[in-house]
């Protein structure tokens, strides 16, 4: 443990183990953890060399202008794509789906390559796509719901314009 | 406003709590509350012995443990940060515990949600600030301010709204359901006990929230049918004015107007008939019969000044019959 | 755990004089309103959400005063419902929800983890500055017609009602950011500014439990702030989705509004559960029982919290079948909550216990949450919620958790870190005093409505049955009884404040890092990252109580 | 701290969650002694130890704030299903009154601007100024181009009366709209019959026209049976819930909802991308003052990032609002 413990006079590399320590912790599993002590030190300062001599330009990857140019063209066929499924008849949710699906792939290509995540801390991607299963988690549940006590709706309707 | 809380306090049909065995629960009077007693008694005695122990540990530890000052700097003893065969107890009967208290929960739950098929059906309608119950006469619909059922019958009850969320809670049979405007929600009820219990509405509806009381009437044997009968004729025997005042009670006019000549949610009725009022969009009309008949139908479409347009409608509810009669009556309130 | 070595006096740091600290480091109001200080936002934020307890205490007091007597006692039907409408609101939005994390925790967290400052200084002022204007906006519905829909912003009364919902809601909205931007700022300073050798098992369980708060404000509450703002514009332009006059569906109303809500009530909770850790094992002198376990059912708790807000709604039209999956997930949360406090209790088993405020409220937070956290089966149970739903069981169910459980852990964390935070000591007899009222306060508040509730008196009640008269003027006794203890407990603080002895850099032998740097805490908490060697709770035996100063020491080699 | 003179920094931040708000807490206040580190990086603020750890802080936080804002969408999503799944006819209707090919212009236009912004974060983190500086106008350009589009969109949907919630009024029926006559053109026929007689229906349904006491004469309009609607059936206007003899037959009873729905998200998007072009303006000031490089590029990262959510956010609406099948 104790070669772990960074020099007073070396801030900067203190940061860099305090800060890989951060990140370790949590792309791992934290139950996985339970004896750290070892482990901890090895990875930290693997992370931190793996970090200064991999393809990263200062703090962060940089991406390059063909790629940026290659998925915008990517993202353009997909909506050019999708507008023209439309005119197909697929069934009543087929469209739908189809749509989500293209949306989705262009939503793949934009998180993966414009927004850094292929390159970045697994941890952000998971972020995202755990707001992305909440959001999922939300809608099915309540439309879920919803479906289950439409024909209370309807039955009332029913009653009301019978009245009427 | 005194006046009416008066007026409440002396009101005869306010409901009374029926006398109870349990300290707990309210007196019970039905079969669907067979899978919730039981269970809410034990779920009190388990909480009462867990508390118990976890107030005596504590109780126990800090008299025992207890520090004499800071300054005698001492230290704790050693003891085990871990007990694995201690913390899996505690784990583990919980776990159990909760399990069965999930089945028995769920039994209970859709016990009270699945109404046996034969189950005869009532409407019931939540409005600001009234319950109204309706029965099927011969002759139509008949609406009451009471809920009145035979006893040993399954009842089914749809409920509805007309303004906002009102809940019907019956206490005595454990059950209660929201009434949700624009939709059915229903519950149901098997009486077991003849007699007189309280409905509350539960779910918060605003200014009169807690006045929203009604009661439901549990009939001994044969009695349900001799009284549906008796209303039914009453209530059709009546016409004009009689009957408009007959309606004033039982359709809730009453939560909004009075005939005493005092404003309250609407205007009073009293002296209304033939006036020019000033209408919110600033034109005045007459009180004619087809104003009243309008405002009946289709209440928004002309609202006096000074007032929420917070009137649901009675279409559908009132027949012609009814609506002269509320006419009448009106006119009669000179 | 790692072998215990001392931390407590690892890195105190230097200072430019022997007084300044951040309380006097700069001196004038703009050196306060512009401040990016944690711990002086931190202490704007504990004045202001005790300004606005006391307000919703004032409410509370008001509404009792009223159920002392059926029918009109004080005031009208319409002056009720705004009453017990803006206890609500200001009591969560503005008080609980905000109070351990927001004031206490953006005062302690940074130290406990030896960080100069949170992550965002300015985002963290932003979010102390969303606070007020979402305050402001309340009180604007306060002053002006307030809302009566009840905190819960039903529809279709919220959409119909002619009261000043909008002000309300959207003070609830923008309050919803302060907490989003508190949340986010705690996140990324757990994460990246822990001290060197601080892992995720070595910080304190005060961390744990506003790391988890956090995760639930920043992935709950955003769906708060679209609901109020759909709420918002359903008035305005009559959008048709929860107004079922326009053809929309109030149920759906009530699962946006839950989705946030319940986790919210954890919000409210498990920053008080990271309280009462850091209290226990310190005033027993000995290391917490289970910390690990502690540690991740935090997390675990704040996870399936997402996953139980149709238990809200068990009568309100919900279909079977959803009814039933939240209520097996409810039973889910039980089980780490109880294993919790048997862990609590554990704790003191053969430990040295000092019985001063800060562990007085943290035993009564054990006491009342039994309570709270028991009777939250019940309602679980979804047979039985079908009776209690809506009833004064649930009102006194959520008082002991919220009430008896928030704000007793928020005060004994005050009285735990506010030598610390103010470098005084209060007196410790009124503390005491206090605290006993409170705890006596709380219990005659609540319990009876237990009874109440269980024996079918309905919630938001104006009138009720004269039956239930007696029960109801105890629990009137019970609130002014709880006012007066609330009253002392401000008086000696205020005390204290003014005129409190100096307080000693660790006055009750806590090990955790906030304890190693001096009280009040200099400008930048630390020089340097205290390096940390040892779990959170190790260390007892290596501190020494020194009279002469009335705090601990390191103990002399 | 010690780059007084850079005041867009210095204003601080109260409403609005920008994401350069979160990008690095200057302390104005510092006077602590510098380390070489501080010293070397003019914005490397006072409580972080390297730029790396700032730039890393910088970049979860905004990740975290990406997170709130797709939960913040996610009442509007979950609004959206529930009544596309409830009252499909309704979103078949709308969808006529919207113009597929301006939304897919945005869309374009949104899609560019994505490269244009993940440009000039490489260009920042290369130091290219004048490159930054040209990828960032051209992003704000893009932005506006967009609004443009929207308000041309927006009026032309004031114009027509097709207004969110009690305020939805069209001027032009579905059938008069040659987008649906082209495809339906027996369905237009008949919904227009139908239309026909919900007017006689309506005018003497109008209680002051009756001159007595008796109730006004309805003449009651018989369902239509199932095989009479098939050709709106056919053509997806009628759902098992639009039927409503009393309102107009021609027109799902829930019309209003869509146009509720529709101008809450997309404004509520055009409103992220009004704040994004704020924040984009800002990054040029900063770009202008040079004051991007390898070890200081995190505001123009954060800011693309954020506005790729918003792109993101386009993605899903341009299918769910414009190409409804």
């Amino acid at each position: 443990m104790s070669d772990d413990k960074p020099e007073a006079e070396k801030p900067a590399a203190a940061a860099e183990a305090a800060h890989d320590h951060a990140d370790h912790d949590h792309t791992g599993h934290d139950h996985d953890h339970a004896d750290h002590d070892h482990s901890h030190a090895g990875h930290g300062h693997g992370a931190a060399a793996a970090h200064a001599d991999g393809h990263d330009h200062g703090l962060a990857h940089t991406t390059p202008v063909w790629l940026l140019f290659a998925i915008l063209g990517a993202l353009l066929v997909l909506t050019v794509a999708t507008v023209s499924v439309t005119s197909i008849d697929l069934g009543a949710q087929g469209n739908l789906v189809v749509a989500m699906i293209i949306a989705t792939v262009k939503a793949a290509l934009v998180c993966t390559f414009f927004m850094h995540l292929l390159w970045d801390k697994k941890f952000h991607a998971v972020l995202f796509l755990t707001s992305v299963l909440f959001l999922i988690l939300f809608l099915a549940m309540t439309t879920n719901d919803r479906g289950e006590y439409q024909h209370l709706v309807d039955e009332y309707r029913a009653q009301q314009l019978q009245a009427k | 406003m005194t006046l009416h809380l008066l007026a409440l306090l002396a009101d005869p049909k306010l409901p009374k709590l029926a006398p109870s065995d349990s300290f707990w629960l309210p007196a019970d009077a039905s079969v669907t509350s067979r899978n919730i007693d039981w269970v809410w008694d034990f779920m009190v005695w388990m909480s009462v012995l867990t508390a118990l122990g976890v107030f005596v540990a504590i109780f126990h530890f800090v008299t025992k443990y207890r520090a004499k000052s800071r300054a005698a700097n001492e230290h704790a003893e050693k003891s085990a940060e871990h007990n694995t065969a201690l913390e899996i107890t505690w784990s583990v009967l919980p776990l159990f515990v909760c399990i069965a208290l999930f089945v028995w929960g769920f039994k209970g739950f859709v016990d009270l949600r699945t109404p046996p098929k034969d189950a005869m059906e009532l409407h019931a309608n939540g409005q600001k600030w009234k319950w109204t119950f309706d029965y099927k006469c011969p002759t139509g619909t008949l609406t009451e301010d009471a809920l009145h059922v035979p006893i040993d019958r399954s009842v089914r009850m749809l409920v509805s709204s007309v303004d906002v969320l009102h809940s019907l809670y019956i206490p005595s049979f454990r059950t209660k359901m929201d009434a949700v405007p624009g939709r059915y929600t229903d519950l149901w009820f098997q009486a077991t006990k003849a007699g007189d219990y309280p409905i509350f509405c539960a779910e918060y509806c605003g200014t009169s929230h807690s006045d929203m009381l009604s009661h439901v009437v549990v009939h001994p044997a044969g009695e349900y049918e001799k009284w549906l009968n008796k209303a039914c004729v009453d209530a059709d025997s009546k016409s004009g004015p009689e009957r408009g005042k007959d309606l004033f009670d039982r359709q809730g006019c009453s939560t909004c107007h009075t005939v005493d000549g005092t404003p309250k949610i609407g205007p009073t009725w009293k002296g209304l008939f033939g006036k020019m009022e000033m209408m919110t969009d600033g034109k005045p009309y007459k009180v004619d019969e087809n104003y009243l008949r309008e405002s009946m139908m289709d209440p928004t479409a002309k609202v006096v000044q000074g007032f929420a347009p917070a009137m649901p409608t009675y279409k559908g509810k009132l027949s012609d019959k009814d609506i002269d009669g509320l006419i009448e009556y009106i006119k009669s309130l000179k | 755990m790692a072998s215990p070595t001392t931390t407590a006096d690892a890195a105190i740091p230097q200072t430019k004089g022997a007084d300044d600290n951040y309380l006097t480091h700069d001196k004038g109001f703009a050196s306060w309103a512009f401040t990016l200080d944690h711990k002086r936002i931190g202490v704007m934020y504990l004045a202001s959400v005790l300004t606005a307890f006391a307000l919703g205490g004032v409410f509370a007091l008001l509404i009792r005063t009223e159920l002392w007597s059926p029918g009109k006692t004080i005031m009208e039907h319409d002056t009720y419902n705004q009453c017990f409408t803006l206890h609500g609101a200001i009591m969560v939005f503005l008080v609980i929800i905000p109070g351990i994390p927001a004031a206490l925790g953006n005062i302690i967290l940074p130290l406990q983890l030896g960080a100069k400052d949170v992550a965002f200084p300015k985002l963290n002022l932003a979010s102390y500055y969303l606070w007020i204007i979402g305050c402001l906006c309340m009180l604007g519905s306060l002053v002006t017609n307030a809302a009566d829909t009840g905190w819960t912003f039903y529809a279709p009364y919220s959409t119909t009602t002619q009261t000043n919902v909008i002000p309300a809601a959207f003070g609830a909205f923008i309050l919803g950011f302060s907490s989003i931007f508190t949340g986010l700022n705690f996140i990324v300073t757990i994460h990246k500014l822990r001290p060197p050798g601080m892992t995720f098992f070595r910080m304190p369980l005060f961390v744990w439990a506003l790391y988890s708060t956090a995760l639930i404000q920043v992935l709950a509450t955003p769906v708060i702030g679209i609901t109020l703002l759909m709420l918002i514009v359903e008035r305005v332009f009559g959008l048709g989705i929860f107004d079922p006059g326009l053809g929309g569906d109030p149920v759906l109303f009530q699962h946006f509004f839950w989705f946030y809500s319940h986790p919210a009530v954890y919000i409210m909770i498990v920053p008080g559960f990271g309280v009462v850790s850091e209290i226990i094992p310190v005033f027993s002198r000995k290391r917490l029982f289970g910390y690990q376990f502690i540690a991740i059912s935090s997390l675990a708790i704040a996870f399936l919290g997402f996953l139980v807000w149709g238990h809200h709604m068990f009568v309100s039209g919900q279909s079977v079948l959803a009814g039933t999956i939240f209520s097996a997930i409810t039973f889910l949360i039980a089980i780490p909550t109880a294993i919790k406090i048997f862990n609590w209790v554990s704790t003191m088993y053969k430990g040295r216990i000092h019985l001063d405020t800060p562990m007085l409220y943290a035993l009564a937070f054990l006491w009342v949450f039994t309570i709270g956290g028991l009777t939250g089966v019940f309602l679980a149970v979804m047979g039985v919620d079908i009776h209690l739903h809506d009833t004064y069981f649930v009102v006194a169910h959520f008082h002991y958790v919220m009430m008896g459980g928030a704000i007793t852990a928020f005060l004994g964390g005050l009285h735990y870190w506010f030598p610390k935070a103010f470098g005084k000591m209060y007196n410790e007899r009124t503390g005491q005093i206090g605290a006993l009222i409170v705890f006596v306060g709380l219990n005659l508040t609540f319990f009876p409505q237990f009874i109440l509730g269980s024996r079918g008196m309905p919630r938001r009640y104006y009138n009720y049955l004269p039956e239930f008269q007696g029960l109801h003027q105890l629990s009137t006794i019970g609130a002014f009884t709880l006012g007066i203890g609330f009253l002392i407990t401000a008086i000696s603080l205020g005390r204290a404040l003014k005129n409190g002895k100096k307080a000693p850099n660790n006055p009750w032998g806590g090990v955790t890092l906030e304890w190693t740097t001096v009280s009040p805490p200099p400008y930048y908490n630390f020089q340097t990252p205290p390096p940390v060697t040892a779990g959170p709770y190790d260390g007892y035996e290596d501190l020494v109580y020194d009279e002469a100063i009335g705090g601990y020491v390191a103990k002399k080699a | 701290m010690t780059e007084p003179s850079t005041a867009p920094e210095a204003v601080k931040k109260v409403s609005a969650p920008p994401p350069a708000a979160i990008d690095h807490g200057h302390d104005d206040h510092g006077h602590e002694a510098h380390d070489p580190i501080h010293a070397a990086n003019p914005h490397l603020a006072h409580h972080f130890d390297t730029p790396q750890q700032q730039f890393d802080a910088g970049k979860l936080g905004i990740w975290l704030f990406l997170l709130t804002e797709v939960l913040f969408f996610a009442g509007l999503f979950c609004a959206y299903t529930v009544y596309r799944a409830m009252h499909p006819e309704v979103f078949v209707y709308a969808h006529y009154f919207l113009d597929t090919k301006l939304g897919a212009l945005n869309t374009c236009v949104l899609l560019i601007s994505s490269l244009t912004a993940a440009w000039a974060v490489r260009n920042a983190q290369l130091a290219e100024k004048k490159a930054l500086m040209l990828n960032i106008v051209i992003t704000i350009a893009c932005a506006c181009t967009f609004m443009c589009v929207k308000y041309v969109e927006y009026s032309h949907k004031f114009h027509d009366g097709l207004l969110p919630g009690k305020n939805f009024q069209p001027k032009e029926q579905i059938w008069e709209l040659k987008s649906f006559r082209d495809r339906h053109p027996e369905a237009a026929e008949y919904a227009e019959k139908l239309s026909k007689l919900d007017e006689k229906k309506a005018a003497p349904a109008a209680p002051a026209a009756a001159g007595k006491a008796e109730p006004p004469k309805v003449e009651k309009l018989e369902r239509p049976t199932e095989e009479e609607l098939e050709p709106l059936l056919a053509a997806g206007l009628v759902g098992p819930r639009s039927l409503d003899p009393s309102a107009h037959i021609s027109r799902p009873r829930m019309a209003h909802v869509f146009f509720g729905i529709y101008f809450f998200m997309t404004g509520l998007h055009g409103f992220h991308v009004l704040i994004g072009i704020g924040i984009w303006i800002w990054m040029l000031v900063k770009a202008s003052k040079n004051q991007f490089g390898a070890n200081y590029f995190g505001p123009v990262d954060f800011t693309a990032l954020y506005w790729h959510l918003v792109d993101l956010i386009w993605i899903y609406l341009f299918p769910l609002l414009y190409l409804i099948h």
